[in-house]
This record gives C-alpha cells, sequence and structure tokens, in this order.
C-alpha cells in the first residue's frame, strides 16, 4: 500500500472514532461518577437529530452543534431525575430511554419533514468559523473540527481525572460515594451533572455522525455505535488515554470494513461488515475487563 | 518541625441539640433528645446497639436531616441546608465506623479531599503534603502518604480518617466505634491520642458501648437508650455499674442459662496447615491447624482482617484453599463443593447477612430452605414441596420469635435482627454437624442476641461442633470452651476456659505475645 | 382533608408493601397510552379514530388476527429470553440476534436436510433452538471467564448476527427464483400446521402460551427456579448456600437463547415462511420492555399480547391516518420509564410515609 | 420483579377487562366501512411500502410516489399508502385492503411477491397488481403486473456512464447484494464494456439501505478508486454517497426518478424509470373497463435519461443520445450475460 492509501485510510479511522470517541467520553465521564450510562446510544441518535434539524433551520451548521448541545443537556436532565434523584435502575432506564428516542427522533423527523423535501444540512467545516479565524483554521483544514475537539476533550478529560484536584473529587464520587459524601461533596449533584456532560458529549457524538460525517438523518443511524463507546471505556479500563486507542482500534474495524471489499476478494461484503463487532467482542475476550469505578451502577441514597 | 495548626481554643464550638427526633419506617431512632457539648470536653455517647448514638451524632454532622427539633452551633441556630460540608466548615467533623476512605487513593489524597474546591485546578501539592506530613508526625502517626489506603492495616486507616479531619481544622470531632477494629494496643494509643487533642483545645464525643473506654478517655458520659437521652454525668462521679444499669432497661444478667455442654474428646473437624491466599500477596491464611470436637465451642478471637473471615470462607468452600486439608468425622472435604459440604451437615453463619447471608428479595420461607432445598421434604424430583416450606417457616417464626407479617414476605421486608434470626434459625436447623459461626450477634439488640446465643450453646449441647468467630472478646469468653487467637493468618495463641484473660488474649491479637 | 391525606399514606404504604408491580406496570401502561393519545394529536390526527384502526388492523380479518397472534408468539418467547436470564442476574439484550440465528439454523435444516417432513420440522426446531442458545454462548462465556458486561457483549452479537444472516440469504442460502435477498419459501408440507387446521391460530401459538405457563411454573415452583432467582438476587448468598451459581446462570441464559431461537424457528416455519431482508423485524428488542413490564413469565404472556398488538395494528394507523408507524417504538420504551420512575418514586415515598 | 401478593388476582382481572375492552375496541365497526353502491365512489386503492417514509426514500419508491400522486391528482383516486410493511406483514396488510373494500391493491416491490401470490385467490373482487417483477402471475382473476425489464434498463445506464465517464472508470453501487441488483448490474457491465471497451466498472455493495455514513465512506472508496460516474442503486443511504461524490469530485447517476433536487452538485443525470406512467396504464384501463390478468412487460420506451443540465459537454450527451436511440431501435448487438454477485465484485 503506498502512503496516500495510509493517510486516507488514517483519516477514515479518525472519521470513524469520532463519534465513538464522544460517546465514550460521556460514558467515562458518568463512569468516574458511579453512573452507568447505558443511556449514551439515546443521546447520540437525539443530537445526531438535533444537529441536522438546527443546521438546517438556521443555516449555519455550527448552531446544529449549539442545538445538539441542548439536546443532550435535556436527555441528561431526564436521565439524571430517573437515575439519580429517583433512583431506578441504571441499566433498565438506560435501554428504556435508547427505545424511547429511536421513536421519539423518528417521530419528530417525520412531524418536522413533511413533503418530499429530504433533508440536507451544511456540513461542518472550518470555513464556517469565522474570518478572523482563518489563519488557524486554514491549517487545521486536514483534521475536521468535531474531531479536533474530540483529540482536545481526551487529553483534558486525561489530565483533568488524573492531575488535578477537581479529577481527584470527581473520581472519588465514583470510587466511594459514601467518602465524598462524607468529605462535603454533594454526590447527586456530581453525578446528575455528570450525567448531563455525559448526555452532551453523548450529542455530540451524534453531532460528530451527522454535521461531521454525513449531514442528514435517517431513522435509528446511530447503530448501536454508542454500545461500541461503552465497550471502548471498558476496554480503555476507564482511562481516557486507553480508550482514545479503543475507539481508534473499533474506528479501525469500521473503516476496513469497506476497504476489505474495495480489495476485490469477491467474498460477500457482510463478512466484512462484521468486523467491528466481531473485533470488538475480540478485544474483549483478549484483553478482559478491568475492574471500574467501585460505586459504578449504584444508586446513591441520602436519608 | 511540630506544626500547630491552629489556636483551637478561640473557634473552638459549643453544640446543642434539642428536641431531636429522628424515625425510619414505623422504629423511632431518636425520641426527642437535647444533648449539649461543651468546647473542649471529651463526651462518650453510651448505649446499646441501636440505642441511638450513631443517628444522633450523624444528625449533628448533617448527614441525615431530623424530623424535628432544632441544632444550634456556636450559639446560631443552623438552616435547612445543614450538611456535612456546613458541619465540617464549623469545624465539625466525623469519623465513621466504617471508614469514608477511597481505597483506591493514596493517603495523601484522602487526607486532602475535603480541601479540595471545583473550582481550584491545581491544588498546592507540594505545600499540602509539607503541612500533612508535619501533622502526621506531631500525632505520631507512622502513614505512608503515597501508599493506596486499601493496603494498608485498618488501624493506618483510622488514622488517616483522624489526619483527615485535623487537617480540615476539625475542632470538633466525632468518633464511632473507633476501638472496634483495634487491638487492645491500639486502643490504648488511640485514648492517649484522645487525650493530646483535648490538650490542644479539640472536643471529642466518643461513640461506644465499651464502657471501660468511655471511663478510660471521657470527661462526661452521656447514656442513650432505645432513641431516649437517659442521662449525662460526669466521670469521676459515677461508676461504670451505674452507666450499665442505664444503659439496659431491666436488669438482665447474659448468662443466666448458658451452661456449656460437656465437651467430647473424639474430633469432630480437623483442620491441618489450611493455606488461603495468592502468590504474589501476603497469604491470608497462613498454615492454620485447629481441631474441635463434638459438643464443643471454640473460638476464633483476633482483630478483623487477621484471616478470620478467608479461614471461615474456606472451611465452608467460598474459598480455594491451597494446601492443607479439612477432615470432617474422617471424611476429607478439602476438594468438595458447598453443596457436598452442607449435605455432610457441615453449617455456616456469614459475618455479613447483606452479603452472603440471604437473598433479600426472595421471601422468608424460600431462604430458610435455601440450602436444603434439594432434599426431602423440601422438594421431590426437583419440584418444591410448598407446604413443607410453609411448614418450615411457621416452626423457625414461632421458636425464633421472628416478627413477620407472613413467611411469604420478601426478607427485605424485615428488621435486620429479624433477618439474623432467619439466618441462624437455617444454619442451626436440622441438626448439623459442624457450625462455622462469624459474627452471629452482630448488630442486634440485647435480647437477640442472648436468645442466639442460647441457641448456640443448645445447639452444641445437640452435639454440634461449633467454631465461633467474633469480635467481641466477652461473647467468646462467655461461650466457648477453648479460644484461638489469629494474627497475621496464623494461629498465634490457645487458651483453655479456664485461663481465659482480656489482657493476654489482646496482646495476642497484637501479635506480641504467642502462648 | 388530613385524616384523607393519611388514609392516601396508609393505601400507598400497603401499595408498597404488597410490591404491585403489576399494578405498576398497569399504570405505566395507561399513562404511555395518554402520551400515545398526546402524539397523535400532535400528528394531526383524531386520537379516537387513529387507535381504531390500530385495533382494526390487528384484528379485523382473518390475516391481521394470524398475523396479531404469530406476533404475539415471537414477543413473548422473547420476553421470556430477556426475563428468564434476567432473573438469574445476566441482561440478555441479545434476543434479536438469537432469533434470526435461530431462523437461520431452521433454514439451513429445511433446505438441506433430505428428510420426510415431520422429521425435518423437529430437526429445523431443534436447531433453531440450538443455534440460539449458541449465539448467546459467546457473550456467557466473555462474562463467565471475563467478567464481560453482557449488555455490550450480547448488542454487539446483534449487529454480528444480522450481518451474518444477511450474508446467508444473500449468499449460500439464496433463494435462486427471487428477486430480493431471501431463503426459498418453506415447502407446503414442511411448514407449522395451524391449530384448529384451517384456523388462523398458529400451533406455535399455543406452545408459546405453554411455554410461558411452563416457565412460570420452572420459576415459582421448582427447586430450579428457586435457585435461579436466588442467584440473580444474590449471588454470593447463593453460593454460600450451596448452590452451583455458575451452572444456574449458564442454563439460565442457555434457556432464555433457546426461546429466543425457537422464536425464529416458528416464525421462519409457521408465519414468515422464508428468512429474508428484515424478516425478524425488532421482535427480539421488544422482548426487553415486555419482559421489564411483565415482570413474570405470566406477566410477559399479557403485555406481549398487547405489544403485538401494537405492533400489528401500527401500519394500519398509519395508512389510514397518517400518523407515523415509527410511533409504536415510544411507545415500546414510554412505558417501562414510566413504569421505572413510578416504582422507584413510590419506594421513596412509601419511606417517606413510613418515617411520618 | 414481580412477586407474587394477595392483589395480583385483582390486578389481573381489571388487565383482563382492559384486553376485552381492546378486542371490543377492534371489532368491525359498519359506519366506517364506506357504503356499498353509492353513486361517483372514487376508485379505491392502496398501496404497500416495505420502507418507511416513500416520499424521500430511494429513487424507485419516489418514483411509485410520483405514481401515486398522479392517480390522486389526475384521476381522483383515493390512494391509501401503507408505509413501513416488513415483508411477512404484506399479505395481512393487503388482505386488510380487500376486506375494507379497497378496489385496487398495488405492490410496488417484488418482495412482496409471496403475498401477491396468497393473498390475491382469496380476494377475487379486488385487483392486485405487482409493480415490479414478476415472472408468473397468481392463481386469481383480478392480477396485473407491470414488469420493467430491469436488463435493458442497465443497458442503457451502462452505456450512459461509460460514455460520459472521462477517467475511464465508473462505479456501481448496490445498497443490499441482491439479485435483482446484480442482473441490472450485469446489463450496465455488458453495455459499457460494449461501448467503451477500456472501461473499468467497480462494483461495491453498501449492505445497508439506509446507514448513510456507510454510503459516504464506500462510495469515497470508489471515486479513490478512480470512478467519475457512479451509479447507486440503493435507499435513503444515498445521501451519504452525494456527499462522498461533492467531497471527490465525482457524480451520481440517480436510480428511477430524477433525483437532480435532492443534490444539484452531485447529480450528472438519472436513468429514469417511468413509474408514473405505468400507474396511469393501470388507471386508464382500469376506468375504461380494459384492465385484465396480464403481465405488461415494461421496456426500453419507459426508460430514459433525465437532462444532464450541462454537467457533460455537449458532444458527450449527443453520443450518448444517439447511442441510447440505437439501443432502443434494438441495433446494439450487446451480449445478455447474467454476472453472479461475487463475479460483479471481483475487481
Amino acid at each position: 500500500m503506498e502512503l496516500d492509501w495510509w493517510l486516507d485510510f488514517l483519516l477514515a479511522v479518525l472519521r470513524a472514532a469520532t463519534p465513538l470517541l464522544f460517546c465514550a467520553l460521556g460514558v467515562l465521564a458518568c463512569e468516574r461518577a458511579g453512573i452507568l450510562n447505558i443511556g449514551v446510544e439515546g443521546s447520540m441518535l437525539a443530537g445526531a437529530l438535533a444537529a441536522v434539524l438546527g443546521a438546517v433551520f438556521t443555516g449555519n451548521p455550527w448552531l446544529g452543534v449549539a442545538a445538539a448541545i441542548l439536546t443532550g443537556l435535556l436527555a441528561g436532565l431526564v436521565l439524571a431525575g430517573m437515575t439519580v434523584y429517583l433512583p431506578a435502575d441504571q441499566i433498565a432506564t438506560g435501554i428504556a430511554f435508547n427505545l424511547v428516542s429511536i421513536g421519539v427522533t423518528s417521530f419528530i423527523y417525520r412531524l418536522l419533514v413533511e413533503g418530499g423535501v429530504r433533508l440536507m444540512a451544511p456540513s461542518l467545516n472550518w470555513g464556517q468559523a469565522g474570518g478572523w479565524l482563518e489563519p488557524l483554521t486554514a491549517r487545521l483544514a486536514i483534521i475536521p473540527p468535531l474531531t479536533l475537539l474530540a483529540l482536545i476533550l481526551v487529553i483534558g478529560v486525561q489530565v483533568l481525572l488524573f492531575s488535578t484536584g477537581p479529577g481527584l473529587l470527581w473520581r472519588s464520587v465514583g470510587e466511594s460515594a459514601r467518602a465524598a459524601h462524607a468529605a462535603g461533596l454533594s454526590v447527586l449533584r456530581v453525578r446528575s451533572l455528570a450525567l448531563l456532560g455525559g448526555s452532551v458529549l453523548g450529542a455530540l457524538g451524534g453531532a460528530a455522525l451527522t454535521l461531521g460525517w454525513v449531514p442528514t438523518f435517517v431513522d435509528n443511524m446511530t447503530m448501536g455505535r454508542g454500545f461500541i463507546g461503552l465497550a471502548a471505556v471498558y476496554f480503555g479500563r476507564w482511562r481516557p488515554d486507553l480508550m482514545f486507542f479503543a475507539c481508534l482500534l473499533f474506528g479501525a474495524g469500521e473503516a476496513l470494513a469497506f476497504r476489505a471489499q474495495a480489495m476485490g476478494a469477491g467474498l460477500n461484503p457482510y463478512y466484512y461488515l462484521m468486523l467491528p463487532y466481531v473485533l470488538t467482542l475480540a478485544a474483549v475476550a483478549i484483553v478482559g475487563m478491568a475492574m471500574g469505578p467501585r460505586d459504578a451502577g449504584k444508586p446513591f441514597l441520602r436519608g | 518541625m511540630p506544626i500547630n495548626l491552629n489556636p483551637i481554643s478561640d473557634t473552638a464550638v459549643a453544640v446543642q441539640m434539642e428536641g431531636i427526633c429522628k424515625s425510619f419506617g414505623p422504629v423511632k431512632a431518636l425520641d426527642s433528645v437535647s444533648l449539649t457539648v461543651e468546647p473542649g470536653e471529651i463526651r462518650a455517647l453510651v448505649g446499646e446497639n441501636g440505642a441511638g448514638k450513631t443517628t444522633l451524632m450523624t444528625v449533628l454532622y448533617g448527614m441525615l436531616r431530623p424530623d424535628r427539633g432544632q441544632l444550634r452551633i456556636a450559639g446560631r441556630e443552623v438552616g435547612r441546608d445543614w450538611s456535612p460540608k456546613r458541619a465540617m466548615s464549623a469545624g465539625i467533623g466525623m469519623i465513621h465506623q466504617h471508614f469514608s476512605l477511597v481505597p483506591n487513593h493514596t493517603v495523601l489524597e484522602n487526607v486532602l479531599m475535603p480541601q479540595l474546591r471545583w473550582t481550584r485546578l491545581r491544588p498546592e501539592w507540594a505545600r499540602h503534603r509539607k503541612t500533612v506530613q508535619g501533622l502526621s508526625e506531631q500525632y505520631g502517626f507512622a502513614l505512608p502518604l503515597d501508599g493506596q489506603v486499601g493496603a494498608i492495616s485498618v488501624g493506618q486507616q483510622q488514622q488517616v480518617e483522624i489526619l483527615k479531619m485535623l487537617y480540615q481544622g476539625a475542632s470538633f470531632l466525632i468518633m464511632d466505634e473507633p476501638t472496634a477494629v483495634l487491638t487492645p494496643q491500639q486502643t490504648d494509643a488511640l485514648l492517649a491520642l484522645l487525650g493530646r487533642l483535648r490538650a490542644q483545645g479539640h472536643t471529642v464525643v466518643l461513640i461506644t458501648h465499651k464502657l471501660a473506654e468511655a471511663f478510660a478517655a471521657a470527661d462526661n458520659i452521656t447514656v442513650l437508650r432505645r432513641g431516649k437521652l437517659i442521662t449525662t454525668v460526669p466521670c469521676e462521679h459515677t461508676t461504670p455499674q451505674a452507666v450499665a444499669g442505664a444503659m439496659v432497661e431491666r436488669d438482665w444478667s447474659g448468662d443466666v442459662d448458658l451452661r456449656l455442654p460437656e465437651r467430647e474428646t473424639s474430633w469432630r473437624l480437623e483442620v491441618k496447615d489450611l493455606v488461603v491466599g495468592e502468590d504474589h500477596r501476603q497469604l491470608e491464611v497462613d498454615g492454620v491447624s485447629l481441631a474441635i470436637g463434638p459438643r464443643e465451642i471454640v473460638g476464633v478471637a483476633g482483630v478483623a482482617g487477621n484471616g478470620q473471615t478467608e479461614l471461615a470462607e474456606a472451611l465452608v468452600g467460598l474459598r480455594i484453599a491451597r494446601a492443607g486439608t479439612v477432615v470432617l468425622a474422617g471424611q476429607d472435604l478439602s476438594a468438595w463443593s458447598i453443596a457436598r459440604r452442607l449435605q455432610s451437615g457441615l453449617r455456616y453463619i456469614p459475618e455479613n447477612r447483606h452479603l452472603n447471608g440471604m437473598v433479600a428479595d426472595l421471601t422468608l420461607a424460600e431462604n430458610l430452605i435455601l440450602d436444603r432445598s434439594e432434599s426431602p421434604p423440601f422438594s421431590a424430583r426437583g419440584v418444591l414441596n410448598r407446604r413443607a416450606m410453609g411448614r418450615a417457616a411457621a416452626e423457625t417464626i414461632a421458636d425464633y420469635d421472628v416478627r413477620t407479617p407472613s413467611p411469604d414476605v420478601p426478607m427485605s421486608h424485615l428488621s435486620g435482627g429479624n433477618q439474623q434470626r432467619v439466618v441462624v434459625a437455617r444454619a442451626l436447623a436440622s441438626r448439623p454437624r459442624v457450625v462455622i459461626a462469624c459474627q452471629p450477634t452482630r448488630g442486634l439488640d440485647i435480647s437477640a442476641t442472648a436468645y442466639i446465643r442460647k441457641r448456640l450453646v443448645q445447639c452444641a449441647s445437640e452435639g454440634a461442633a461449633i467454631l465461633l468467630f467474633s469480635s467481641e472478646i466477652e461473647e467468646l469468653i462467655q461461650l466457648c470452651h477453648r479460644m484461638l487467637v489469629m494474627y497475621r493468618g496464623r494461629v498465634v495463641g490457645e487458651l483453655d476456659a479456664s485461663n481465659f484473660d482480656t489482657a493476654i488474649i489482646g496482646l495476642m491479637m497484637s501479635g506480641q505475645v504467642a502462648s | 382533608m388530613p385524616m384523607s391525606l393519611s388514609r392516601a399514606g396508609t393505601r400507598l404504604r400497603r401499595l408498597m408493601k404488597t410490591r404491585t408491580s403489576i399494578t405498576l406496570a398497569g399504570m405505566s401502561l395507561l399513562f404511555s397510552l395518554l402520551a400515545l393519545w398526546i402524539c397523535v394529536y400532535l400528528a394531526g390526527a383524531d386520537p379516537y379514530e387513529a387507535l381504531t384502526a390500530m385495533f382494526r388492523g390487528a384484528f379485523q380479518g382473518r390475516w391481521a388476527l394470524r398475523t396479531t397472534l404469530s406476533e404475539w408468539v415471537a414477543i413473548t418467547l422473547s420476553g421470556l429470553a430477556v426475563l428468564i436470564p434476567y432473573r438469574a442476574g445476566f441482561f440478555n439484550v441479545g434476543g434479536q440476534g438469537q432469533l434470526e440465528m435461530g431462523g437461520v439454523a431452521a433454514a439451513v435444516v429445511i433446505m438441506h436436510l433430505p428428510a420426510p417432513p415431520p422429521l425435518a420440522l423437529a430437526a429445523a426446531l431443534t436447531a433453531c433452538v440450538l443455534a440460539g442458545a449458541l449465539t448467546a454462548g459467546i457473550p456467557l462465556l466473555l462474562r463467565l471467564s471475563r467478567g464481560a458486561s453482557e449488555v455490550t457483549t450480547t448488542i454487539m452479537m446483534n449487529f454480528a448476527a444480522m450481518r451474518f444472516m444477511y450474508a446467508m440469504i444473500t449468499g449460500p442460502l439464496q433463494d435462486p427464483g427471487a428477486w430480493y435477498g431471501t431463503t426459498p419459501i418453506v415447502p407446503a408440507g414442511y411448514r407449522l400446521p395451524l391449530f384448529p387446521p384451517g384456523s388462523g391460530i398458529p400451533v406455535s401459538l399455543f406452545a408459546a402460551v405453554g411455554l410461558a405457563l411452563g416457565a412460570w411454573w420452572l420459576l415459582s415452583r421448582t427447586v430450579f427456579g428457586l435457585h435461579l432467582r436466588a442467584v440473580g438476587g444474590n449471588r454470593a448468598a447463593a453460593a454460600a448456600a450451596g448452590i452451583a451459581v455458575d451452572r444456574v446462570l449458564i442454563k439460565a441464559v442457555l434457556m432464555g437463547a433457546a426461546l429466543a431461537g425457537l422464536a425464529g424457528g416458528f416464525q421462519y416455519l409457521g408465519h414468515t415462511l422464508r428468512v429474508a431482508e428484515g424478516w425478524s423485524k425488532t421482535w427480539g428488542l421488544v422482548g426487553i420492555p415486555v419482559a421489564l413490564l411483565g415482570g413474570s413469565p405470566l406477566g410477559v404472556l399479557l403485555v406481549g399480547f398487547l405489544f403485538a398488538v401494537l405492533e400489528t395494528g401500527s401500519r394500519s394507523m398509519q395508512a389510514l391516518t397518517g400518523v407515523p408507524a415509527a410511533l409504536v417504538f415510544v411507545f415500546q420504551g414510554l412505558p417501562v420509564l414510566i413504569y421505572l420512575a413510578l416504582g422507584a418514586g413510590l419506594r421513596r415515598m412509601g419511606d417517606a410515609v413510613d418515617a411520618k | 420483579m414481580s412477586k407474587k401478593h394477595p392483589g395480583m388476582r385483582r390486578v389481573l382481572a381489571g388487565l383482563s377487562v382492559l384486553l376485552v375492552m381492546t378486542l371490543v375496541a377492534g371489532c368491525p365497526r359498519p359506519a366506517a366501512q364506506p357504503a356499498p353502491g353509492a353513486e361517483k365512489d372514487p376508485v379505491q386503492a392502496a398501496v404497500i411500502f416495505s420502507i418507511v417514509n416513500p416520499a424521500r426514500a430511494g429513487g424507485w419508491d419516489r418514483a411509485d410516489w410520483a405514481g401515486i400522486l398522479a392517480l390522486r391528482e389526475e384521476f381522483g383516486w383515493t390512494v391509501t399508502v401503507a408505509e413501513g410493511v416488513p415483508y411477512g406483514q404484506v399479505a395481512a396488510t393487503a388482505a386488510g385492503f380487500a376486506e375494507a373494500g379497497y378496489d385496487i391493491v398495488i405492490f410496488p416491490d417484488a418482495g412482496m411477491t409471496d403475498a401477491w401470490h396468497e393473498v390475491s385467490p382469496k380476494y377475487p373482487k379486488t385487483w392486485f397488481v405487482m409493480m415490479s417483477m414478476a415472472e408468473r402471475l397468481p392463481d386469481s382473476p383480478r392480477v396485473a403486473a407491470w414488469s420493467p425489464d430491469l436488463y435493458a434498463y442497465g443497458q442503457m445506464l451502462g452505456v450512459a456512464a461509460a460514455k460520459s465517464s472521462r477517467t475511464g472508470t465508473i462505479g456501481l453501487l448496490g445498497g443490499v447484494p441482491v439479485p435483482v441488483i446484480a442482473y441490472l448490474f450485469s446489463g450496465a457491465v455488458e453495455a459499457a464494456r460494449f461501448v467503451r471497451p477500456d472501461i473499468r466498472v467497480v462494483t461495491n455493495f453498501v449492505g445497508d439501505w439506509v446507514d448513510v455514513t456507510a454510503h459516504r465512506e464506500i462510495t469515497a472508496l470508489q471515486v479513490r478508486e478512480g470512478a467519475d460516474v457512479v451509479f447507486a442503486l440503493t435507499g435513503p443511504g444515498i445521501l451519504g454517497s452525494y456527499e462522498a461524490a461533492k467531497a471527490g469530485g465525482a457524480r451520481i447517476i440517480g436510480h428511477a426518478w430524477d433525483l437532480h433536487e435532492d443534490a444539484p452538485d452531485a447529480i450528472l443525470t438519472s436513468m429514469i424509470l417511468d413509474k408514473p406512467r405505468m400507474y396511469r396504464d393501470l388507471a386508464r384501463q382500469f376506468e375504461g373497463g380494459m384492465l385484465e390478468k396480464k403481465t405488461v412487460h415494461v421496456g426500453v420506451e419507459y426508460f430514459k435519461l433525465a437532462d444532464f443540465r450541462g454537467a457533460v459537454p455537449q458532444a458527450t450527451v449527443d453520443a450518448i443520445d444517439q447511442l441510447v436511440t440505437r439501443l432502443r431501435a434494438g441495433e446494439l448487438p450487446i451480449p445478455r450475460v447474467v454476472h453472479s454477485i461475487d463475479d460483479l465484485l471481483k475487481r
């Protein structure tokens, strides 16, 4: 393979990995605060729709991203209310939330977009970022904005979690809610904030899927990517740096699935399309799962 | 360089609690309790289990909101938003019986945690480290600041808790049963530390049910009973006997009808050179040998975490022993499954019923026969006999005085004491040959404790061999023919009922004397 | 006023004490119907007309009824496939993949086993059961040996299984006479019979009802059921009581997955008659809310029926009133959310009432 | 989950009542049916789609949608559209329409052949019409089919694609590797080679009709392989192909319907299958009482290329027009070879 092929492949991997990265960060943020965010798939789907609608109706993809963030906040509020404050079972809530969001997004899409018009949003790129940024954006052109954001977030979260004071507090809520509570932290507030943040990140994953990749919406377009993000967190041992490589690996699976077909071996393409999922399973089988934050999944009840 | 943190006496707080009420379901945990603590005193809060000592202090610390009542700190009433955070900034710190430490974080991180602010991205680690180091030395702690809390000893963990409170500038320290996990020597050191804290102007509330400690350390003693405050007296004006009288409702003597059966000379359970643990770590059980005969109760004493749990679990089959043999009535059961051990008459009362003693979602009747469900009369050819289950449940409910609306309610609907009765009933039913009993009376009230002790003795006199693990030395002294003391996974001492001596036991528990 | 309040409190407490998850399920279904009503209104249709259209689409005429009943079979079995492992502490989200693999396995047998109809039918049913169980085997193995969370691995298996199925129906199992990706139609003699003959009732319905009853009996009346619930309720306590926890878990998961596989076989042999693009719809996924709401095998049977009606009727609602059929997805998730919220909320209020 | 308890029976009873009510509500209501014999009732037709939202789906369904609009607007018919009906449920849906007294039920998709054969004999009063490939008619008096010759369609497409490519490489992109697409692509491959022997054809399948990201990735790969003209026969996922084409400077040939307005800067032209004409044929024959049990073979006269709108030089357009005219007249002796999917995928 020539260099050109590799560069193209690398970009495709980054494209595929970006939504995964956002989702995985969204899961990580929550699990580090002791909440299993199974609903990230639903947040992602909602974010994907909101991003497209926002971008189409305002004409500005950056406002589409803003719409996705708002939707993520909304999803986070619902999830936080359910799993932090009530608190209901986190896994069951997440799965039900995902189902609802498939229905609601398809429904809203059909209601708002009647008639024969197809929704194509403008793509998100550096061009729309504004003139004064131009000297900067020209250099960054090769990396899409949301990918860059994801990379920055990965590094940011890594630093924040493991070398700052707030990071220590954040982790302690996930490790031992009791200890955090005794140290004067409001566990419920931290967890709901984490869930808000996690859902926003999930929604950004949806925006990356649409505005950053193909700027349109189709029913249930996330196709389990949120769950791959979830697996990436486990695979990455709840550390942003390792998680990043896990996302790259799964992204590579997706990018490779098509490239394998293009090699022209004549094999049924579905065998290649199984690749991302089989790769994820194989990764889990080989590496296994480490222990996550001790209190992840356990509801915290204040007397 | 000793660092004197702050001139405490200026900021020392007086605490006034008035008419505090708190209920959990139908249980009144606190019934209009009023308590005043003056700055610079050591106050012992004594009472039986369930008297409301801990509840009262968690209200003070802001972890529980009282149903009624007022709380005044330094003369000012606190608002509805009273929380641990506010309590701490008012100089109140609480050390819980179960430590509030994050095991995966280092000592330093745990000590610093309450100081950290969300807005402060970069705490001055270096400055903090220096101060903490100094403080640690000032109080004579030898703590590895960068070691993980999960890896240090329980005594050290407690020091971390105290350090954490002091470092926050707490001048009012609440300690909930701080000696429960300590050896007698560590206990003495802790009590001495309390004196030093008072000397520096701190106020301490010591929750305990051990009167000796209260009298050794406190200025004043407050007695709680069943959620009510009975009395507060200065130590010098009272006697342990008087306080004990106030603690229990009626005159009650635990050993009325506890007559130990004559033990037989043969062996029922023989354990040889049992080893539990993983290669790269300290062995949890390091070559333990013991033997129990029929109609005999053998106690195992030791500070928590010295291998007792692991030994018990290895005997029951919950852990795989690396080496050694366990012989029950001549049969080596080392390689047997738990089910097979149960079939051959080995029974187990786990130390934590919530962890592995019962299934909260299953009904009382189902829990009661869970370990015998495959044998008659409870099932035939894989189908449950619900009538037999009901009968067994009814008998247990009557025999053990279990308070429940019906045998078909989930265990989660029962109170803790009633749950424990069911757990014990299950282990002692159907004539066990060997019982491994771990902390069978932990957390129970007086009458339940007495009842369960009686059943254990009765079970022994019916021919069972009982290995009793307990953290209450009095319980062991009362119930056992012989006592083994464990330290760091080994049996370091064996005593006969004739020469039980708390002081010697204490020394053995701390590994300083071997018999 | 305080009188009635306190009485309401006592009522509520009694409600909580008896743990009426069935009441809760009923309430959440009613609330969801209300939400459905509002959504239909938002979509610009007359709610009453839409619901009538939905029920007519589910029941009017033999074909509709037959489809509804077949849906019921698939959804009930998928629900049991979630419920039984769930009771043992395993959240099987992989029913969809297990069902699809079941269909594929049955198709392989029907297409390639040269045997007389009754024998081939029996072999196909065996194959689909085995295929379902086998599909769950990988996540199960990963859970037991690697501690991998089954929620992710079973979903990965769903996607992998779907693609494998597509590879089969556009490859080795492709019907040479069809224009789209599908297996050949099941030959007339090899189909599941109707009972009574000539009626619209597939014989698989009786099997499904029987299996649901059997599952209920198994869970509540047998030693295995007791062990299964104990393992799901508190694994460590079950182990300490001498129960071989892993063996129970394995059996429960394989049993559940086998039922999902059987659902696939039933649908292929008795209803869809082909394994084709989109043939499996979302039966396996619908099993999740059905299991959570149903709570017990009998509840699964009941809720499964309601969901089958919604599933079949939604097409006719869409056709006659223009309300998007996607609404059904909302209706699949929403009751579960409400159910969980009500349950947790009432538990809280129950505590609060108790405390007063 | 649930526990046994005394209240359960009552609740069960309540739920059963709910169930019965459901059943009652589901019973046919005479009032809801059209009164028979009322004069000048519009013709009632129903069209069943397996995908949702045909008006915005791939070209094939949109061509059908245009046909439906023609029925409604030009002939005043009442047309009910059932969408998102899985193949397994088509029979029930069609039967439902027949029982509700519809005059015509239309299947726009060859995947519904089973249902067509199964339902039509049971309802001899209703017309069942297949608007897709049909090899034989069901055993019923009132069935008809408009069956397009997709091989010929593929040939015309192949000519246009080969002639308008500058790079000499064209891409064929299918949603799911199914026989009908292989059949159509075979025609395209043979025709392209016939009119331009040096042509390179790269064929790929996305594996999905809707996944836009997958469409984008795989179209981009075809473009990387040199294809500057890509024919995409797929579903809603085609939006992803537009994106890839725009990014790579290639052009898409739309399928069945003029897709120009979807992405004016990505569409080269569209290979139109005049489905509205098929629907109009049906309507005229029905209204004239001339509809009969037969298969109409839809041939080259129903196929045409949409306007290139200046996307290629006029000379190329002229050349293509000339070839298409000769093709229509049967003057191009293109061999009729059907390739398997595996063969098509080989490079």
